[in-house]
């Protein structure tokens, strides 16, 4: 039911758009060896031929300072190289972050305050101009002009003086918390520690621009590339792409991106039907062809799984990311915890999952972390609902709230039909929740609409669908928007809509965020999570499965747990 | 002076061919084909009304889920061939949540048939007024309602019905919205058709002699025009019947369609569309009921048609053709 | 003529300047906030009312749309940032999403739009008459129920079932035709045509059963006229009677029709441009919408309206044209 | 009943070959549509059987429905693939019509038998230039003919018909030419590929009188020129009279008398031919002279309708069309005033003013001192019950969807005095009236006749006690004997609700019987104005003289050509 996407699926959350704009997406598996493996057609992989990318969502915003993307995007990481990356790798080891422009992932100072960046030697632009740390600088600071918003909220909210700032055009002086002491060293200095910030250093806002090419808003159309390929033809609003071989870009300066085909195709406003009818059929170019935003359906899935030939050409990619009910307690009768708890364990998983398209593209979850180790995974079931749910328990808990006539609450969705928090997972819901008895009247909203009540601290519902994704693999950007104290947001777009505002969890995230040693953080956002859970704010769902269907020609699948889908910068058709 | 004109003149037009003369209804009665369209059209309206008691009989509900029914590994296609049908499912369940299709196409057709002939209603309503005024008006009106008309049609739906759904309150039942946004849009058509038909019914004498017993324009609206625009407004709607089903269904696909959970036949075409081979009963069932209700209002619509218009019978008959009673004048003189 | 053409434009300019207010309005009314939408998913109010600022959406409605109106007439200039941009007239504005020129979008999209609705009317209308001629003549047989059954299905089925069908069969199984691609016309005709063979078809299709009804019963219509029968009777032969004598009075008000409803087909045809990935103003509008993006909306209705009332222009005269003895009569 | 009688024309005589006609024993029958009635056969020609010798001309005449038409398309096979049930036998010059093949009818039709119908513009087709139809007709009977000899024979043809300037009128379309050259190029098409029988249905019935004569006379010479034979099949017994050498009268599908003209008109054998004849209006007959005190010259006070240099044009601009022009009319309580003209001379546009149908573009109009010209539709409702208006034709004026009864009630329900059981008496009396069974309330006009359906109109016009009904072409559709039956209605209704009259016909016949005064105009003009039989007897304006010449006379039978 995703054909509809190019309408439905829109920026509900962080974690849409990145899949929207960027392709891009983190994963991991639910446990570390069922990682999704590369695969792709037999021999080993050859430069040349031309890589078709068949996509719904058009590239619409192609300038590096509007994209928001998560590690940098799959498509425009093939022009943009930034200061780190991801590392292109299957599962779990491409949730690392890896140098890119820079010789190493950082080096932080003053508790993780300071971070310092040397550049690689010998990088170059398209037109052989070499790469300085001034034009990354300035690279940054546009992301901060009016005319280039659509960026990650990490710039404004961590750089000093970032919150006010806007941007070159009207602040010609720039931004004095960026340093740029020679030409290949950039210092960058933040308000408060945060020890993911070489994560966040793998977003296109950390690419350089050179500022005498920088022609505004029009730069998407000609943007000067640093990495393999350099756009040749931008049209139809993003819809076609043609990227070619930048023959300035050294293949020793790069160490992730292999770059095997000689063009890159890219041909969006498709509708997911016909994607993956094309990939599946794979006559003339279409045998070359590869998508980074479209997913196999449910009909298409049952189909495929029966073809031993399609089903070898399934990449199966987990992407950090989950879709949960979210109550709202300024509203009654979610302000008391047992109703919470009640409909926590009233939830039958198994319909929701089905809903969602069953259980190969959906996985039932009772943690709000994805199941990823990287994000600090920990399991935990406070309110155990089983498979289909306890109806029995909820009704207790109700009674015991003062409800033992049943209960009848509204649930509020989007009626767009996509994946997230489509009407039939909302239906699914409802139908659950009958059993405990608790009517639920749906509310199904025009997607704008939707997603401008979820996030208004005024019009906030009690009771709603909502999902969460991951903008780098890692727990502090999955769990301080949505429940961290400080980031309720009256007058804009609120994500902690819990409005939980809890001293202990506060301190516990910026205690966290000094830790620059990765797999320490992760454990103890893990514990977070779990100690969070207990109050039932949320009711996970699920996490996404995505299944990729690509070319019979294409070469080299790597799907890493970062993005969850194919890396276009690692495929052959040769 | 339209809506006046509408609220009043509306039933008659409606019920202006039962209460022609009997032939009508007799020459009706002969064609078999309009009779089994009509009879079609019949037991579909039973079965839309009779949902609950269908439902009850087969002990289904429409929006229960059947968790084991569905292969949740594939997709959540229905275990069991032909989508699933069994002696509890007698039409199989739906792909993923496993409810009850039978059920859901009973149900469906309730919205369905409601939104279409809703919006065929608001379509008449519409086009009806709006083309008599602009034939009966002055230049003034007349140009002005044309221009009324070219604006709603190049309205485009979709930003209209996403407006419209946002302005009324949620509580407002959505089928009834529906029929509104489509009747609202697309009445074009049936009032460029009133217009010409008013027309030339202008210039038959009939509606002289009327305008000569005194009575204002809109009484010789209602008694003279709108008895004799019955035949070819009755006509146009069974065209426009099927058309705004299909409306229906493709708002549904846009996003702007009824709300979940109700079941409505669009609603299940859209969400159907993938399902072509891993579940083709899925597709086939609500694709087939609508072409039955398109075939049945077409044949249905020729059917009243002819009998409305006795020239039908005799239409290729040679001498029999259309014979002018122009100055045929009994001149001859001894 | 010219004196009656020059009427309908000033009437088709007034059309076309409700239309705007109208949409204006409507997007007034429609929930969401263009500069939230514009700006990103995580933006701070702050920059939300900086975008809201260079958009100039915190001016009042009704100087927004005085700007649109210069626009228009004049032209208008955007700062992109590091230069100012001159937008020359008709200038519908920049999108709201990514500052490119509306009236550059529209250009670009147009010529898919337009081969989509010239082929799909095409395919209307043989298919149609085609129809409609075969079951007035009573001579069908075989061919007359394939095709009438054929064109009512096709008027049953929404577009985004007939043409996943069409696809699957001829792309998919067949492998008869490639999957559409858009190819402009001016590239290469031939594979323009042959990629744009099966969004016709669909379209065609859905729209054909109308104008089969309209062909009969015009044709049973013109062949009981006085004229036919004279020329039966003076031993010409049937066959002869319908292609020489009867097709072209029958034809005229179907053709008539045809160009009212090219209007709408222009604007209208949504679902078949996301169905096969055409770049038409339809997906346009789709995406605009969601989006919020006013200039494009309104820039795309506008269009839409200007080909309506060109096309209802069109239809009105060849009516006319048609009915010359309706009105010498 | 049957009649055998072998018809040649005095000119021709006896000749030894066959007959160039021969119908035996012919019977159509037509199946009515489905559910129009349980029997649903109609019979329109019942054993009907005649000859025609090479060279002959015969009148077939009857009042509509008598199937004379059915009978005359028989003899071309036209009935053939219609669903109709033809039985007996028709020979056309050796051909058996019934026997032959497709090929072979398609042979005859035109070749050996051509046809000319009523209604010349109809009959043409719009879209193509008059010379291409005629040229297309002579190539299907001539194979071998090139475009340019069908072209050239086409202009030849046109050229004897008597059109000007024949090769470049040939490239004119229908609309382009005057009815008269219309019915003249439909003659040529006839004439194009030689036939040796000509059938002529109502050749003249949609024409002026003044054409109706020059067409008459060109059938006349052609007969003379060619040798052809003619059927002429007429409802007017005057056009046969002078046009044809036997008649045959039919009624209900049956032949009721067979013999030369001469006979059938001076000494008719049957009571049906002896009643047709009675009601043919003559021009030369003086009204019956009124019995009541009638206001010969009435005092000023006595003028119902007053119209002075009215005018009225259509369209705007250069278009523009006068069709009514600076006429000046009195019409006096209780009087009748004749308006005779013909097509176009702007009468019905002028009928329609006098009673408001239409507004006048300039002049005044006054009713009964008021200036009723230029009121407004609201103004207007008082005064519209006194002006009514009677229609030509009845089977549009009566709308087909409601009871007569509602339709005569009309009137009587918008002015709201009476309630609803006043009304439905009102009607009773008002059909009874006019000579209908008042239980006919809740019946639908198509189960009338023509006439009665045109005292239905004169019901409904009586109805809200109106002082002056315009009579519009009120008899024009009727057969004659059902027209002096309501010309007669109309004369006692006057006599006995001192109605004012304005009779308005293109027949000087009926006009003679009615009116006390007459006007005749011409092109939107009076040309002519005074008592009606002074002008009838003295006409002073040769457009006048001429029109009264040109009006077919059953005596001319009695001097044969």
């Amino acid at each position: 039911m995703r054909h509809m996407s190019v309408i439905s699926r829109r920026v509900a959350a962080a974690a849409v758009s990145v899949v929207l704009v960027g392709g891009a997406a983190a994963a991991c598996g639910p446990k570390e060896g069922d990682d999704a493996k590369g695969g792709g057609a037999e021999g080993a992989p050859q430069k040349g031929g031309t890589l078709t990318v068949l996509n719904r969502a058009p590239q619409k915003q192609f300038d590096p300072a509007r994209l928001y993307t998560s590690g940098g995007g799959n498509i425009p990481s093939l022009v943009y190289r930034t200061l780190t990356t991801r590392h292109r790798a299957n599962g779990a080891e491409g949730t690392k972050v890896v140098p890119d422009l820079a010789a190493d992932t950082g080096t932080p100072s003053d508790d993780a305050k300071t971070w310092t960046y040397k550049l690689k030697d010998g990088l170059k632009y398209e037109d052989g101009s070499p790469i300085t740390s001034a034009d990354i600088k300035y690279g940054v600071e546009r992301s901060f002009a009016a005319e280039l918003s659509g960026g990650a909220p990490y710039l404004r909210d961590w750089l000093i003086g970032g919150d006010t700032y806007q941007g070159p055009y009207k602040e010609k002086k720039g931004l004095d918390s960026i340093e740029t002491p020679d030409e290949k060293t950039i210092v960058f200095k933040l308000k408060k520690s945060e020890g993911d910030f070489p994560y966040f250093a793998a977003s296109t806002q950390f690419a350089p621009v050179p500022k005498a090419k920088d022609t505004g808003a029009k730069y998407a159309e000609h943007p000067v590339s640093s990495g393999p390929y350099k756009v040749v033809k931008n049209a139809g609003d993003g819809e076609q792409m043609t990227l070619e071989r930048n023959p300035n870009w050294s293949e020793e300066t790069d160490k992730e991106r292999h770059a095997y085909p000689d063009r890159i195709e890219v041909k969006s406003g498709l509708s997911s039907a016909v994607i993956n009818q094309r990939l599946s059929t794979g006559s003339g170019p279409d045998a070359a062809a590869v998508t980074t935003d479209t997913n196999l359906g449910p009909a298409e899935l049952a189909q495929v799984t029966g073809d031993k030939n399609l089903a070898a050409r399934v990449g199966t990619g987990h992407f950090g990311q989950t879709s949960y009910l979210a109550f709202n307690p300024a509203v009654k009768p979610f302000d008391d915890p047992k109703v919470r708890q009640a409909i926590s364990y009233a939830i039958n998983r198994t319909s929701v999952v089905n809903a969602a398209g069953g259980s190969s593209l959906a996985e039932p979850t009772t943690t709000f972390l994805p199941r990823q180790k990287p994000l600090g995974y920990t399991p935990y079931d406070h309110f155990p609902a089983g498979a289909k749910g306890d109806a029995a328990k909820a009704k207790e808990l109700l009674k015991e709230a003062g409800h033992e006539n049943g209960l009848e609450i509204t649930l509020t969705h989007s009626t767009a039909q996509n994946f997230e928090t489509s009407p039939e997972v909302a239906t699914a819901v409802q139908a659950a929740l009958k059993e405990a008895g608790i009517t639920v009247k749906l509310e199904g909203l025009e997607d704008n609409d939707y997603d401008e009540k979820i996030h208004s601290f005024e019009k906030q519902p009690g009771l709603f669908i909502a999902h969460w994704g991951a903008d780098w693999p890692s727990g502090g950007p999955f769990l301080a928007p949505v429940f961290d104290g400080r980031q309720i947001v009256k007058d804009g777009a609120n994500f902690n809509t819990a409005r939980l505002d809890d001293p202990k969890v506060n301190d516990e995230i910026d205690a966290i965020n000094k830790i620059t040693d990765h797999d320490a953080a992760a454990q103890r956002w893990g514990a977070l999570d779990r100690k969070i859970g207990e109050q039932a704010l949320t009711v996970p769902l699920f996490n996404p499965v995505y299944k990729r269907l690509f070319g019979k020609d294409v070469k080299n699948v790597v799907i890493s747990n970062w993005t969850g889908v194919l890396d276009v910068s690692q495929v052959a058709v040769k | 002076m339209t809506t006046e004109l509408l609220t009043t003149a509306e039933p008659e037009a409606g019920t202006a061919p039962a209460s022609g003369p009997p032939q009508v209804w007799r020459r009706l009665r002969a064609r078999k084909s309009a009779l089994a369209a009509a009879a079609v059209l019949g037991l579909l309206v039973l079965l839309a009304l009779a949902a609950p008691l269908l439902a009850a009989i087969e002990g289904q509900d429409p929006n229960a889920y059947h968790d084991t029914l569905v292969d949740s590994a594939r997709g959540g296609v229905p275990f069991g061939d032909f989508g699933g049908i069994s002696a509890e499912h007698w039409l199989g369940v739906e792909p993923g949540t496993g409810r009850d299709l039978f059920v859901r196409l009973v149900y469906g057709a309730r919205v369905s048939l409601l939104v279409a002939v809703g919006a065929t209603a608001v379509q008449i309503l519409i086009g009806v007024g709006i083309g008599l005024a602009a034939a009966l008006g002055n230049r003034l009106v007349e140009s002005l309602l044309t221009h009324v008309t070219d604006v709603m049609v190049a309205m485009p739906l979709l930003v209209f019905a996403i407006a419209l759904m946002a302005v009324v309150p949620a509580d407002f039942p959505r089928p009834v919205l529906l029929a509104i946004a489509i009747g609202l849009l697309q009445w074009g058509g049936m009032a460029r058709l009133v217009r010409a038909q008013t027309l030339s019914l202008m210039k038959l004498d009939f509606v002289s002699a009327a305008r000569l017993t005194g009575g204002s324009t809109r009484r010789v609206a209602r008694r003279e025009l709108l008895p004799s625009l019955a035949a070819p407004v009755i006509t146009y709607a069974a065209v426009l019947l099927p058309t705004n089903i299909v409306m229906e269904a493709s708002m549904s696909f846009l996003g702007v369609g009824v709300k979940p959970p109700t079941p409505s036949w669009g609603h299940m075409l859209s969400t159907a569309t993938t399902w072509f081979r891993a579940d083709p009963m899925y597709v086939l069932l609500p694709a087939l009921m609508l072409f039955v209700t398109t075939l049945a209002f077409t044949v249905l619509g020729d059917g009243v048609r002819a009998a409305l218009d006795p020239r039908e019978a005799s239409r290729l008959r040679v001498g029999r053709g259309r014979r002018k009673a122009r100055t045929s004048g009994a001149g001859g003189a001894a | 003529m010219t004196g009656y053409l020059l009427r309908r434009a000033a009437g088709a300019l007034a059309v076309l300047l409700v239309l705007s207010v109208v949409v204006y309005a409507t997007f007034y009314i429609a929930p969401g906030d263009p500069a939230r939408l514009a700006c990103g998913p995580r933006c701070n109010p702050g920059q939300i009312a900086q975008v809201r600022a260079q958009l100039s959406l915190g001016d009042p409605v009704y100087l927004q749309y005085w700007h649109f109106l210069q626009g228009i007439v004049a032209g208008h200039d955007y700062s992109t940032g590091t230069a100012l941009l001159h937008c020359d007239a008709p200038c519908f504005g920049l999108s709201y999403q990514n500052n490119q020129q509306v009236t550059d979008m529209l250009i670009e999209r147009l010529p898919a739009t337009a081969s989509l609705a010239v082929g799909a009317m095409a395919v209307a209308l043989l298919l149609g008459t085609g129809t409609g001629l075969l079951s007035a003549l009573r001579r069908g047989g075989i061919t007359e129920r394939v095709l009438t059954w054929l064109t009512l299905a096709g008027t049953a089925t929404p577009v985004f079932i007939s043409g996943l069908g069409l696809l699957m069969l001829f792309c998919a199984y067949l492998a008869w035709l490639p999957f559409p691609t858009y190819v402009p016309l001016t590239g290469d005709p031939e594979q323009w045509a042959w990629n744009m063979l099966l969004p016709w078809a669909a379209l065609g299709l859905l729209e054909s059963a109308k104008y089969a009804r309209l062909m009969r019963s015009s044709m049973l219509e013109t062949l009981a006229e006085d004229h036919i029968r004279t020329f039966r009777a003076y031993g010409v032969a049937e066959r002869k009677l319908v292609t020489r004598h009867a097709l072209r009075g029958a034809v005229a008000p179907v053709i008539a029709l045809s160009a009212a409803d090219f209007g709408s087909m222009f604007g209208g045809a949504v679902l078949t441009e996301m169905m096969f990935g055409l770049p038409g103003i339809g997906a346009l509008l789709v995406h605009a919408t969601t989006t919020l993006d006013l200039p494009v909306v309104v820039a795309v209705v506008m269009v839409t309206g200007t080909a309506v009332v060109i096309a209802n222009i069109v239809a009105d005269v060849l009516y006319a044209a048609a009915d010359r003895r309706v009105a010498l009569r | 009943m049957t009649t055998q009688l072998t018809s040649g024309g005095p000119a021709a005589g006896r000749r030894e070959t066959g007959p160039l006609v021969a119908v035996s024993g012919l019977s159509v029958a037509f199946s009515a549509g489905p559910g129009e009635g349980s029997g649903g056969i109609v019979r329109a020609v019942d054993a009907l059987s005649f000859e025609l010798a090479p060279g002959g001309a015969l009148g077939i005449v009857g009042e509509s429905g008598s199937g004379k038409s059915t009978a005359a398309y028989a003899l071309l096979g036209l009935h053939r693939d219609t669903g109709a049930d033809v039985t007996g036998s028709v020979t056309v010059a050796g051909h058996d019509v019934q026997a032959a093949d497709d090929a072979g009818l398609r042979r005859l039709r035109g070749g050996v038998a051509a046809m000319v119908f009523q209604d010349p513009l109809s009959s043409l087709d719009p879209y193509q230039a008059v010379g291409d139809q005629i040229a297309e007709v002579y190539r299907v009977h001539h194979r071998d003919a090139s475009r340019r000899e069908a072209r050239a024979r086409a202009a030849e043809v046109l050229d004897r018909v008597g059109i000007p300037d024949a090769a470049r009128r040939a490239r004119s379309r229908p609309h382009e030419f005057s009815g008269g050259m219309r019915q003249r190029a439909l003659i040529a098409m006839a004439l194009a590929c030689r036939p040796q029988l000509l059938v002529a249905d109502e050749p003249t019935t949609a024409l002026d009188v003044t054409v109706q004569d020059q067409i008459l006379g060109l059938l006349r010479e052609l007969r003379a020129e060619t040798g052809m034979g003619l059927i002429l099949v007429t409802h007017d017994l005057g056009v046969a009279a002078g046009s044809v050498d036997d008649l045959l009268v039919m009624k209900d599908g049956r032949a009721v008398e067979h013999g030369p003209v001469r006979d059938v008109l001076h000494a008719p054998r049957e009571d049906y031919t002896r009643d047709l004849l009675a009601a043919v209006p003559r021009v030369n007959v003086r009204r019956e002279t009124r019995t009541d005190g009638l206001p010969q010259a009435g005092g000023d006070d006595s003028v119902l309708l007053e119209a002075s240099a009215l005018r009225r044009e259509f369209g705007r601009g250069k278009r523009a069309v006068t069709a009514v022009d600076d006429v000046s009319l009195t019409v006096r309580a209780g009087e009748t005033v004749g308006v005779v003209g013909e097509s176009g001379s702007g009468k019905t546009t002028l009928g329609r003013m006098l009673v408001r149908l239409l507004e006048p573009t300039g002049g005044r109009l006054s009713y009964r001192g008021r200036d009723i010209g230029g009121m407004k539709e609201r103004e207007l409702r008082a005064f519209r019950s006194e002006l009514q208006m009677v229609f030509q034709d009845p089977v549009s004026s009566l709308n087909p969807r409601r009871s007569i009864g509602e339709s005569i009630a009309d009137p009587l329900r918008a002015a709201g005095k009476l309630d609803d059981a006043a009304i439905v008496a009102r009607v009773r009396e008002l059909l009874e009236r006019v000579g209908l069974d008042p239980a006919s309330y809740h019946r639908y006009p198509h189960e009338f006749s023509g006439g009665q359906r045109q005292r239905v109109g004169i019901a409904r016009a009586l109805a809200p006690e109106p002082k002056l009904i315009v009579c519009d072409e009120p008899v024009s559709a009727l057969d004659v004997t059902t027209q002096a039956q309501v010309v007669r209605l109309l004369g006692e209704l006057q006599r006995d609700l001192g109605l004012a009259l304005v009779f308005i016909a293109h027949d000087l016949a009926v006009v003679r019987q009615v009116s006390d005064r007459l006007v005749v105009m011409r092109g939107g003009r009076i040309v002519e104005e005074g008592p009606a039989d002074t002008v009838y007897e003295r006409p002073a304006h040769a457009y006048t003289k001429g029109l009264l010449a040109a009006v077919p006379r059953l005596e001319a039978a009695e001097a044969p050509a």
